[in-house]
């Protein structure tokens, strides 16, 4: 452990700001890039299987 | 008779989620007028711009003279000559040059031709008016006078006779009927009704979508 | 050509392969991720010069490095795809135009946070910087010209030859603007390039480009099982799939 | 059948086209096409010179009109402008071909596509980049470059022009194409354009202070011998696709 409290590593020598502004972006574009597909997928599966129920009613 | 000189076989194409064609299957030999038949968005454009190798956009196999047309595309292309739905013909240049272009891509032609061709499709005397000054059948004329140019064996014409008069189509038919009667072929869309009764054999692609 | 390949090759094989991969692959990006930041956080030790803020590099080198083998791969796959018409490889390119783009964002947003405190502005026009901003403005290209294009077969091949165009480029680019670089900027100091960086200073920082990689496998696989999905939705092993998912 | 004039048709020699083909034919035979072509459309080369010389124009409006400052920036202005100009003129290179069909037969002749490509980049490149080309001198009397510069200009401009017809060339046989494909061909070229531009202002910096000009051509050079290979194959295997879609 480089830091001696809490408090420390929070403050990070000052440069707190900055690297903690650094790794909360680097979360959001990290989450971003793995909820953006899966929402993608949702959305497809969604579209697909009414399309499916479509198909089925016209040709029922 | 000899072997087919372009077969087909089993083509298959879809376009924006609809099958154009599936399971196309038809050759055509030396002295075969071949017409495309279809409803508009049948894809009959489609398919000659898939024999004239000019889209990849299939499945299944196109053989010339026995072998694939993109294997040795080269051959193929030596013995095509393609006219596509517009005429290529550059609006800024007179016939004559437009007619020199072509010889340029095909500099084993005799280039002391053109004027005769230009003759044979009626535009004697427009040798050296800008295309843009000429009306659209004559524009198209221009373009059709690189059939009486050409050497290659294959024609593929699309929608040849459009905005060409009734005179011109009929010259036009008996053209293709000599290039079948010296042992070429061709391959064509036309809304016209063709008076080449028996020589013609059909191709219809509206069958093609109904089947499942 | 081996067996796998041609299995590669086919969308339902890849669909439940990259099914079963992806727990695992998901399960090492959060745990090798989290190991290295709170390592590279908390345990290594501050930089002499810098102090606390070169932490950012275990931010910033890992995306900035993935940044440019995601062009790489997207470039291969986009070949692939060329040459051997394989539809696989063509959704593979597709789906790394964004992932890059995004981690080359990132790359350049911590660049520039970083610059802050160490060169005290937002933004130095510096060699690394630079580059991965061009390579940023590489990736806006294929990105625009991929969705610019209505048929997806030749959207694909279009970005392929582009891609491939520009990783060609990559190293002329990389050349000049080093060399610009060095024309015009006072030489400053840069933390990656001092020779000794001590084992609990880049340990972790190996941890995080191991993890970054699993990350970007797994954002990869997600992306591809949805162009997988959508191209393949008239075949009857999606309908089924799909006949499955509604129970 | 009577209702037809009979027609009479040159006898078919078979493989009659294979004989003769030249790469040199082909290449200058497009060259003189389209540099005819150019001339009968002036405004597809008159227009990206008034743009040159406008937007070079535009520096002392936009930044300031003191000599000092703006022989400084003097070299970067020029080269900016011309890698502009040049992208102006770059989405028309293959769109008209495309769109009356004259591509289309190009891409059926049994020509090899590489010559007709560097035949059309090379005419694009004489009636775009030469005169830009041309007519620097006249940019750098107008922000103040001091004479020693031109040289390196001039030179680099020529060697540096004919890469940015060639990259571009890439660029505009990716979107042919599409309808609106002007500002994408910039949005794909711009990056790529970057080492020339470097080198290119390089050149002309070190002509100003007296120091060996040759690297830099030399570079621009190699830059110049790359691109005349491989973007023809690049500008052709593009086209290929596009026309196919």
């Amino acid at each position: 452990m480089s830091f001696d409290s809490f408090s420390e590593f929070l403050a990070m020598g000052g440069h707190g700001l900055y690297v903690w502004s650094s790794y909360a972006l680097g979360l959001a574009v990290m989450l971003g890039c793995v909820l953006s597909p899966i929402l993608t997928r949702k959305r497809l599966i969604t579209e697909q299987q009414r399309r499916l129920r479509r198909e089925e009613e016209t040709s029922s | 008779m000899s072997e087919p000189l372009l077969i087909v076989k089993n083509l298959f194409c879809e376009r924006d989620d609809r099958v154009l064609f599936d399971q196309l299957s038809f050759d055509v030999s030396a002295g075969d007028v071949v017409q495309i038949e279809g409803q508009n968005g049948s894809g009959k454009t489609t398919l000659l711009r898939i024999l004239g190798a000019l889209s990849r956009h299939y499945e299944g196999d196109i053989y010339w003279k026995g072998t694939s047309i993109h294997d040795d595309s080269l051959t193929y292309r030596n013995d095509l000559l393609y006219l596509g739905h517009q005429p290529g013909v550059k609006a800024v240049l007179t016939p004559e040059e437009n007619l020199r272009w072509f010889m340029a891509l095909h500099p084993s032609l005799d280039v002391g031709q053109i004027r005769h061709a230009l003759t044979e499709v009626g535009l004697r005397g427009f040798e050296d008016v800008p295309c843009h000054m000429l009306s659209a059948g004559q524009n198209r004329r221009v373009g059709l006078a690189r059939l009486y140019l050409s050497q290659a064996l294959l024609w593929i014409l699309d929608e040849p006779f459009t905005a060409i008069d009734k005179q011109g189509v009929a010259a036009q038919e008996a053209l293709l009927l000599a290039h079948a009667e010296r042992g070429g072929a061709v391959i064509l869309t036309t809304h016209h009704e063709l008076n080449l009764g028996q020589f013609v054999r059909r191709v219809n692609l509206d069958k093609q979508v109904g089947t499942k | 050509m081996p067996r796998w390949f041609y299995q590669l090759a086919s969308p339902r094989w890849c669909y439940q392969i990259t099914g079963r991969l992806l727990p695992g692959f998901a399960i090492a990006a959060v745990l090798l991720l989290m190991i290295g930041t709170v390592w590279g956080l908390a345990f290594a030790p501050p930089d002499y010069q810098q102090g606390n803020s070169f932490r950012i590099i275990y931010l910033h080198v890992p995306t900035a490095y993935m940044a440019q083998s995601i062009y790489l791969t997207m470039a291969i796959a986009g070949a692939i795809g060329l040459i051997w018409k394989m539809k696989v490889a063509d959704m593979v390119a597709k789906s790394c135009a964004p992932i890059g783009a995004a981690l080359a964002v990132l790359a350049l947003a911590t660049g520039a946070i970083w610059g802050k405190p160490t060169w005290g502005s937002w933004w130095v026009w510096d060699a690394r910087l630079t580059s991965m901003l061009i390579l940023l403005f590489l990736y806006l290209g294929v990105i625009a010209l991929n969705s610019a294009i209505e048929s997806e077969s030749t959207a694909a091949q279009s970005t392929a030859v582009l891609a491939l165009v520009g990783l060609v480029n990559i190293p002329i680019i990389k050349y000049s603007v080093d060399w610009w670089n060095t024309l015009h900027q006072p030489a400053t100091f840069k933390v990656t390039e001092k020779p000794a960086m001590p084992p609990e200073m880049w340990i972790p920082l190996l941890i995080m480009v191991i993890g970054f990689y699993c990350f970007f496998a797994v954002v990869l696989m997600l992306r591809l099982r949805n162009e997988i999905l959508r191209r393949e939705r008239r075949t009857s092993w999606v309908r089924e799939l799909l006949l499955q998912m509604r129970g | 059948m009577s209702a037809f004039q009979t027609k009479k048709l040159p006898e078919l020699k078979p493989g009659f086209e294979t004989e003769a083909f030249s790469p040199g034919k082909i290449l200058l035979a497009t060259l003189k096409r389209d540099v005819k072509l150019a001339f009968r459309r002036q405004s597809d080369w008159v227009n990206p010179l008034i743009f040159f010389l406008m937007v070079a124009s535009l520096f002392p409006l936009g930044v300031s009109p003191e000599p000092k400052l703006l022989s400084t920036i003097a070299p970067g202005v020029v080269w900016v402008a011309a890698l502009l100009s040049t992208l102006l003129s770059m989405d028309s290179l293959f769109r008209s071909d495309f769109e009356d069909g004259s591509l289309e037969q190009i891409l059926v002749s049994p020509q090899p596509l590489y010559f007709v490509v560097l035949g059309k980049v090379l005419s694009h490149w004489m009636m775009t980049g030469l005169p830009l080309t041309l007519m620097a001198p006249l940019l750098g009397v107008m922000l103040f470059l001091p004479f020693e510069g031109m040289g390196g200009l001039v030179l680099s401009l020529l060697i540096g022009t004919p890469t940015l017809s060639l990259v571009g060339g890439i660029g505009a046989a990716l979107t042919v194409g599409l309808r609106k494909g002007g500002v994408l061909v910039s949005l794909l070229v711009i990056p790529l354009y970057i080492p020339v531009l470097i080198f290119g202002t390089a050149a002309i910096e070190a002509s100003l202070t007296g120091l060996p000009v040759a690297g830099h051509l030399a570079l621009l050079g190699a830059m110049l011998v790359l691109g005349l290979t491989l973007a023809p194959l690049a500008i052709a295997a593009a086209l290929r696709i596009s026309v196919s879609g």
